[in-house]
């Protein structure tokens, strides 16, 4: 797809009309699409954006005539070149599925069989109708690996899928799609799980060798400015309705409903940053390590002032986590200090007290894994109540009312269990259960990452109000830079266990900047639809200079 | 069986030997009502029972373990009995289908000085199965195994009154005993004590099997099975007619059931009676049923509280309806017991006054002269101590509580019962095979220095009655003193004798045999040297 | 699509428990009705047994085998008891001995199973190698000589086999809770300075409860069927009281003759059958509720 | 392959740990026994000298702890002792001698059931899944249920009157010995086998197919179908190769019961295993023999479930090819 958008199009090559589908959760069928109606023409792609709940992947899926277990179209019409999938026999669809409409998953890592070779998953399809000889499908696979730049494409196909990173399994689950040429694709997600330096050369990677092939794409995601680069077309969604739809530069320069202005809003938000020296947790030269061999922390030092907020960031595998482990005492460090208030913490959590565990609390990032399932939020909240200051009976139950109002929830909320919660309402409850102990530092682990962004920035007003209400501070663990730019005070940037930088936000975010923060912030997707583009010509020219 | 129909028997098995006339056994037959047809067709059928050489025997026995062994000291029942010694040897003596004793490796044998001197003469030219001629240095050896610091024979207490033994010529052997024995010749034919050839450093060779019997040892497999061929130079005139003979333990009796349903044995002991009807509708099984000297038993430690009362012990007598519990538990098969442990069949036996029969009341008086008007206590049961043991227990309960006794019954595990409950719980259920003689069984049981005295009775008037009755060679005299014996364990004894079993076995339609013996199951366990294949 | 059923949870008022329970049962399956049917007869059964049985269980009221039908619903046993009285008090005696038995086993299996899998380190090693042991020995036999050695009553029996039969759900247990105590609500949990026994009971147990309770029902009918063989084997449980299994074993030789002729034949078949439908019914609800837990929804 | 050799060795090591618990767990409770090999042997017939003459000759006179590790290090040697039945006399049987034969037949009516019982649990379970919810998925369920669900015995006992006794197909006592054929040998232990595999077919084929249910809610399951999979390879091809650990685990525990649980069996069909060997020697005390049975009884389960582990390593690429 080129920058702009008058690049001929064919003509259409999926219509879906008044699509209706259904979802059960127990015994009871409530609509998930509302009569949606969509056109792709060949080799267009299609960005469909909208948070979770929007009915995206479902329609996604429906466009190959498939609904989840559990899901039912119930009504409008699919028709995919001429064949109608909604009445069309299992048998048919097969025959499609794989070779002219194929599929790429958001996690790679689960939608490989993780019993077969990746080679073997690729050719698959194509070797399964006859389509090719499997030589012939083999030499061809190789090939697609070579376009999407996977490491040594020779070989990596006699790779198990554990063997090979996240990144690569992204793109040979795009060589995979691709082996029968298919005149559709339906991208879900597929690079939601990557880092953002990965996810950069992902998307350059899947765009290119759809431009080349000329094959048409429906792109899922939540992200605007990862549609902003590969999509010519974006359909906003929202509870299962479209909200808009425009060609991409239309879409961005000028959002017509409110919705999709909140949505575009996001990118906003930022807190007013102040310094200060009143250093409530500072972490001395500390290395830690998982069984005493692989060094995750190696020498950090990082200082947390009171009441304010230190983000750290780093990409999967920087240690950020650990750090936090580290300051917890779940991983004691094997090097180094932590001093609370001046003084040493002691290393190991059994040796701390219980007054000591209190002031230091932790917020994780899913809510559904820190939220015990089959206790009543009255549990959850009320527990370190009881735990912490003895109050129990109706004292502990005025307490969490007054919790649960101080994190914009109503009482009414209290008998309910955590599944019965949005993600968002989920991680107000855990921001709840901090808050109850009184404590003076909150470790934040990516507690806005699981959530669409609209959540996400109420999450962070929130935790913004707190801080001014209680003085807390937050060492905020986070891989998102709009996220830092959003709450933070001073800004740690980590990388392979150790710190890169440490500052203002203010100076951190601005040239000149360290190897590893450039590449950081350059990666983050911009709104600009040349965004992509320029980056690759860039660092290109980089390279030449090099 | 009443005492007609044995002679009717009796006189079947001499028919088929020719030694009954037609006329005979019809005048005999038709004296014990049988009609005159039935008693012709009888006959015919006896003549049609005529042995016949050959064939394969198969039985299957309730019995057998593991761990059994060739030595005759530690056969502990049915199978190595039956098999190994049965089948496969001769004892000294042996009980006859009448419950006589006669000669069997001895040819004959007297008493002299108040039957405490015992002479035995071998019998001529009998061999082992290696052809080596019995003599009675291998009488002595085989009896000698039993004697001695650590012999672990069961025979060793049944020998203990051997003073000496020697042998006088090559074949009579001397016996001198402690004490005067009458009985002494049926101790002799006990299944413990086959003869077995005399190895040369003196001590008897019981490992090998070889003996003098019917059959030949083939193979024996413990807890499995022992086959055995036939024996053809046996010294026993037309006993033995089986080629091969073969006993397979098979201690579940449904399995022993199918196993003769099914035709893979022609023979079975301890049948279940729950299904006897089933089984003898059969066309092709006939069911015998004898009633032999075991008798099923209850037996209380009289030195213990409650049962140190006479009135007590009963009063407990009287609360058994052992004529329901015969009925239901045991479908009729066998014979009530009247607390004395004599079988009607043995020499001797009297039948006690007043019959101890089901009767509440009486048992309630008898409480009374106690000076209590209800009891209770526990009865320890399991059908280790016989077949039925636990069920007649709770039957009696049921019915004891009409006489104002409430029995507890605690059904103690299987295994190990004869270790840790007999003789040591107050009341258990017991179980005697039973001994040929008066005072053989009063001997083992009931004697103050009895071994298994399991009633823990001691009556100086019985006892003294017991010693002399052994060495009184006056037929009537002796007669007298077993009966008064007999009538003061009835009256004070500690065992509630619920009734002699009876061994209820099955065989194939085509097996033919004699009078059966009633001493021991298996017809006196040597069914294999004495029946036969009809066809 | 389970990435918005909480939204859609959430915007509806909640559910009673009452309610929830109603919906569940709505969506149960043919099968898993039957199987609840039938244990809830085989519940009241038990429960209400000497008012439902028309003899007492262990009194003799006729003579032995006498035919079914008439004066008495399935004829009499061997000893002249009314079998239909004592197939209800079996119902009472199997069911309450197994659902002790196997109460006791979870009760035990499954508080160490969890213990280890918080703990690990020695004290696990200690009780798996234990464990091991234990589940290398063939129950049946070593029930056998533990009985011999304990000396056989109900009590024993209970202990026994609670014992053996714990090793098995100890396993299940640490497995399943290998997978709840990495979750972050156990961390937090840990780093709020909760004791092991709040962390256990609270925690980690609530969240392998489907799975225990499924395998309670599998257990429960492995309990009795192994009493059954014990019976068999002549340790059965004491008389008078009534046991399926130690009915089939009395009665076994009834089993190898003609049905028709013999209308009291069937005696054995009645505890057998009596066992065999209850361990179908519970296997009945346990696969419903797995297939419910589980979450998983076959296609078609 | 180093990691599955890893894993067999530490294996093997806890399962001689193993081996010598259960060693002590059986010689305890033997100990704790009451009575002795003497009284059991001696039955009713038991006299003080007798027993205590038995106990002298046997040695059982001396404390518990030095005949055990006597024992323990003769085995170690090889020397599974003698049995204490026929001791005393010039032939002494040892106990290798006594169970050899015994261990023989387990095996045979073992592996005789288990190649009729694994294939077809295998297939059942498959099919089961693949058609799940079908008639025939719910008919399979019900019938092997009720297979599980009825006595052991209870089942052998209807077997036997229908094959033995009323259509007399095959015979109703399996009693075989050393100089049975092979072809006699499988005809006689043949209602055991079915018996046997009546039993076990229904655990397998039950777990196989859970097994592979689960899997289908795996995202890579829905990738096979939206790569236009036929259900039957998404079955076969797909789930099965990551089903194997799971099925080869109650495989291995199924097979193990075929050596160790057959007792019932052995006691109904008369088949001369080491089960009903094992039961006699626990109630005669016969303690050598015990020992050495428990000790191939433990030997065999560990044995079994190692080579499920070793399944589950070779099908799992994640051991078998590490990083």
């Amino acid at each position: 797809m080129k920058s702009d958008n008058q690049r001929v199009k064919g003509a259409d090559l999926l219509q879906i009309r008044g699509l209706k589908i259904e979802g059960n959760s127990d015994g009871v069928w409530h609509p998930i699409v509302k009569g949606v109606d969509l056109t792709l023409k060949r080799g267009e792609v299609l960005g469909l954006i909208g948070e979770s709940g929007a009915g995206k992947s479902t329609i996604g899926l429906a466009a190959m005539g498939f609904a989840r277990p559990g899901c039912r179209i119930v009504d409008g019409t699919i028709n995919f070149d001429g064949i109608d999938l909604r009445t069309a026999s299992e048998a048919e669809k097969r025959k499609l599925w794989g070779a002219r409409i194929a599929y790429v998953a958001q996690s790679a890592a689960a939608s490989f069989n993780p019993a077969h070779r990746l080679i073997d998953q690729t050719v698959e399809t194509a070797t399964r109708d006859g389509i090719m000889t499997r030589d012939k499908a083999v030499a061809d696979a190789v090939d697609l690996y070579r376009r999407l730049q996977l490491p040594n494409p020779e070989t990596i196909g006699g790779r198990y899928p554990h063997q090979v990173s996240g990144g690569q399994l992204q793109r040979a689950m795009t060589a995979m799609a691709m082996s029968c040429r298919p005149d559709l694709i339906i991208f879900d997600e597929p690079t939601t799980a990557l880092d953002v330096t990965t996810q950069v050369e992902v998307l350059a990677a899947m765009r290119n060798i759809v431009e080349e092939f000329h094959t048409a794409a429906i792109y899922i995601t939540h992200d605007l400015a990862v549609v902003a680069q590969m999509a010519d077309r974006i359909m906003v969604l929202r509870h299962g309705l479209e909200v808009e739809e425009a060609p991409t530069r239309e879409m961005l320069r000028e959002p017509k409903k409110d919705y999709t202005k909140t949505l575009w809003a996001v990118r906003k938000l930022a807190k007013e940053e102040s310094i200060s020296d009143d250093v409530t947790l500072s972490v001395r030269n500390v290395d830690a390590s998982y069984s005493g061999v692989v060094k995750v922390l190696d020498n950090v030092t990082v200082s947390l002032p009171r009441g304010r907020t230190v983000a750290v960031v780093g990409e999967s595998g920087s240690g950020k986590s650990t750090l936090a482990r580290a300051i917890t005492g779940l991983l004691p460090p094997s090097k180094g200090e932590i001093l609370f208030n001046g003084k040493p913490l002691s290393k190991a959590l059994k040796d701390r007290d219980k007054d000591t565990l209190r002031r230091i609390q932790m917020i994780y990032q899913s809510a559904d894994t820190s939220l015990n399932p089959k206790q009543t939020i009255r549990d959850i909240i009320g527990r370190p109540l009881e735990f912490y200051h003895g109050i129990k009976g109706a004292a502990r139950d005025r307490r969490v009312a007054e919790l649960l109002d101080s994190i914009e929830l109503n009482e009414s909320y209290i008998d309910r269990l955590p599944t019965e919660l949005s993600g968002g309402q989920k991680q107000r409850i855990s921001i709840a259960r901090a808050l109850a102990a009184e404590p003076e530092i909150i470790i934040c682990d990516e507690v806005t990452s699981a959530l669409d962004q609209i959540v996400q920035e109420e999450i962070l007003t929130l935790l913004m109000k707190l801080q001014k209400d209680t003085n807390v501070s937050y060492l905020f663990i986070t891989h998102d830079i709009a996220t830092v730019r959003a709450i933070s005070d001073e800004i740690v940037v980590m990388h392979r266990g150790k710190v890169v930088q440490q500052g203002p936000k203010t100076q951190v975010l601005n040239p000149p900047y360290p190897a590893y923060t450039e590449l950081l912030l350059s990666s983050v997707p911009q709104m600009d639809p040349d965004w992509l583009t320029n980056l690759l010509a860039s660092r290109a020219q980089a390279k030449v200079k090099a | 069986m009443d005492e007609i129909k044995h002679k009717l028997n009796a006189a079947l098995g001499q028919a088929v030997r020719g030694r009954v006339t037609r006329r005979e056994f019809t005048q005999l037959a038709l004296a014990s009502g049988v009609s005159l047809a039935a008693a012709n067709s009888m006959f015919t059928k006896a003549w049609a029972d005529e042995p016949k050489k050959g064939g394969n025997f198969k039985v299957g026995v309730g019995h057998g373990a593991t761990t059994d062994s060739m030595d005759p000291g530690l056969y502990p029942d049915q199978f190595t009995g039956t098999a190994l010694w049965g089948t496969l040897a001769n004892s000294l003596t042996e009980i006859d289908a009448d419950g006589n004793v006669v000669g069997d490796v001895a040819e004959s044998f007297e008493a002299s000085d108040g039957a405490k001197k015992w002479v035995f003469k071998v019998r001529n030219g009998i061999t082992f199965h290696n052809g080596k001629t019995v003599t009675a240095d291998d009488v002595i050896a085989s009896l000698q195994h039993h004697l001695g610091e650590n012999s672990k024979s069961a025979a060793k207490s049944l020998l203990k009154e051997v003073a000496s033994m020697k042998a006088d010529g090559p074949n009579t052997v001397v016996f001198e005993l402690t004490g005067g024995n009458a009985d002494f010749p049926y101790t002799v034919s006990d299944y413990h004590m086959p003869i077995m050839p005399k190895k040369d450093d003196g001590s008897v060779d019981w490992e090998s099997g070889i003996r003098t019997g019917a059959y030949k040892l083939e193979k024996f497999e413990p807890g499995v099975q022992a086959s055995f061929t036939k024996n053809e130079n046996y010294y026993k005139p037309g006993k033995g007619w089986f080629d091969t003979v073969q006993f397979l333990s098979i201690k579940d009796v449904a399995a022993r059931t199918n196993a003769l349903l099914s035709g893979e044995i022609q023979y079975m002991d301890r049948c279940d009676l729950k299904t006897l009807d089933q089984l003898k509708s059969n066309p092709d099984i006939t069911v015998s049923e004898i009633t032999g000297y075991g008798h099923y038993i209850y037996v209380m430690n009289v030195t213990q509280k409650p049962f140190d009362d006479v009135n007590v012990r009963t009063a407990i007598k009287y609360s058994m309806p052992r004529e329901d519990i015969l009925a239901t538990v045991f479908l009729g098969h066998g014979t009530v017991g009247n607390d004395n442990p004599i079988a009607p069949t043995v020499k001797f036996a009297v039948d006690p006054q007043p019959k101890h029969t089901y009767d509440p009341a009486k048992a309630k008086e008898y409480l009374k002269k106690a000076g209590l008007d209800s009891l209770s206590f526990d009865l320890s049961v399991a059908d280790a101590a016989f077949a039925g043991a636990v069920d007649s227990a709770i039957l009696w309960k049921e019915k004891a509580k009409a006489a104002g006794i409430d029995i507890n019954v605690i059904k103690e595990p299987d295994d190990g019962y004869w270790d840790n409950v007999w003789l040591k719980k107050p009341f258990v259920a017991s179980y005697w095979s039973g001994r040929p003689t008066v005072d053989w069984m009063m001997t083992t049981a009931y004697a103050a220095d009895a071994a298994w005295n399991d009633t823990f009775w001691k009556n100086p008037r019985f006892n003294e009655l017991l010693v002399a009755a052994r060495s009184e060679t006056d037929e009537a005299k002796r007669a007298a003193m077993y009966a008064e014996m007999q009538q003061i364990l009835h009256d004070d004894g500690g065992l509630v004798n619920m009734l002699f079993n009876s061994y209820v076995e099955a065989h194939a339609k085509n097996l033919g045999h004699g009078k059966v013996a009633a001493n021991w199951q298996l017809d006196g366990m040597r069914v294999a040297e004495r029946w036969w294949f009809t066809s | 699509m389970t990435a918005q059923a909480p939204d859609l949870r959430s915007v509806r008022a909640r559910r009673t428990l009452w309610e929830n329970t109603r919906r569940t049962l709505a969506s149960a399956p043919f099968s898993a009705w039957f199987g609840m049917i039938v244990i809830l007869i085989y519940v009241i059964a038990a429960i209400f047994a000497p008012w439902l049985a028309p003899y007492g269980e262990a009194e003799v009221v006729g003579k032995a085998y006498q035919p079914a039908g008439g004066e008495f619903f399935l004829g009499t046993d061997q000893i002249g008891r009314d079998l239909f009285s004592r197939l209800i008090y079996g119902a009472r005696n199997t069911i309450g001995i197994a659902f002790v038995t196997t109460l006791l086993s979870f009760a035990i299996g499954g508080t160490l199973g969890v213990l280890t899998a918080l703990k690990r380190g020695w004290l696990d090693q200690a009780i798996s190698r234990v464990v091991d042991a234990f589940l290398a020995i063939p129950v049946l036999i070593f029930a056998l000589m533990l009985l011999a050695v304990a000396g056989k009553s109900i009590i024993n029996l209970v202990l026994i086999l609670a014992l053996l039969d714990s090793t098995r759900v100890f396993r299940l247990a640490r497995a399943t809770a290998l997978n709840v105590v990495v979750m972050d609500y156990v961390e937090a949990a840990k780093l709020r300075g909760e004791k092991m026994g709040w962390i256990i009971f609270k925690e980690v147990l609530p969240n392998i409860l489907p799975v225990l309770i499924t395998e309670f029902g599998l257990r429960f009918c492995f309990v009795f069927l192994t009493i059954a063989a014990l019976s068999f084997l002549g340790v059965g449980i004491q008389p008078p009281t009534a046991d399926w299994g130690s009915m089939v074993a009395e009665s076994k030789t009834l089993i190898t003759f003609p049905v028709r002729t013999f209308p009291w034949i069937p005696a054995p078949f009645y505890p057998a059958m009596a066992i065999a439908l209850l361990t179908v019914a519970i296997n009945f609800v346990v696969d419903w509720f797995l297939h419910k837990t589980s979450g998983l929804r076959d296609e078609k | 392959m180093h990691p599955v050799l890893k894993t067999v060795l530490q294996r093997l090591g806890l399962g001689l740990l193993t081996l010598f618990v259960v060693s002590v767990l059986i010689f305890a409770s033997l100990e704790m026994l009451p009575g002795g090999f003497a009284q059991a042997i001696l039955g009713q017939g038991a006299t003080p000298e007798t027993v205590a003459a038995f106990n002298h000759q046997l040695g059982l006179d001396r404390p518990a702890t030095v005949r055990y590790f006597e024992w323990i290090w003769n085995v170690l040697h090889g020397d599974f002792g003698y049995s204490y039945a026929g001791a005393g006399g010039s032939i002494k049987q040892s106990v290798s001698g006594i169970i050899a034969p015994r261990l023989y037949n387990t095996f045979f009516l073992a592996i005789m059931t288990a190649i009729i019982a694994v294939p077809l649990a295998l297939f059942l379970g498959i099919m089961a899944a693949l058609y799940r919810n079908s008639l025939y998925d719910r008919a399979v369920n019900a019938v092997t249920l009720t297979t599980i669900a009825t006595p052991e015995f209870f089942i052998a006992y209807l077997l036997m009157f229908f094959f033995a006794i009323k259509l007399k197909w095959f015979p109703s006592l399996s009693t075989v010995s050393d100089s049975t054929s092979i072809g006699e040998h499988m005809y006689r232990a043949a209602l055991p086998a079915i018996t046997l595999t009546l039993v076990i077919v229904a655990h397998m084929m039950r777990m196989t197919r859970a097994a592979l249910i689960n899997l289908l809610a795996s995202p890579y399951m829905e990738m096979a179908r939206l790569k236009g999979v036929s259900q039957r390879d998404a079955i076969v091809q797909h789930a099965l190769p990551n089903a194997w650990a799971p099925i080869a685990t109650v495989v291995a525990f199924n097979l193990a019961y075929l050596v160790v649980g057959v007792v019932v069996v052995e006691v109904v069909f008369v088949y001369p295993g080491i089960g009903q060997l094992m039961v006699d020697s626990v109630s005669s005390r016969n303690m050598p023999v015990v020992q050495a049975c428990a000790l191939i009884f433990a030997a065999t389960y560990i044995l079994l479930n190692l080579s499920a582990d070793i399944v589950s390593i070779i099908t799992n690429p994640r051991l078998l090819h590490p990083k």
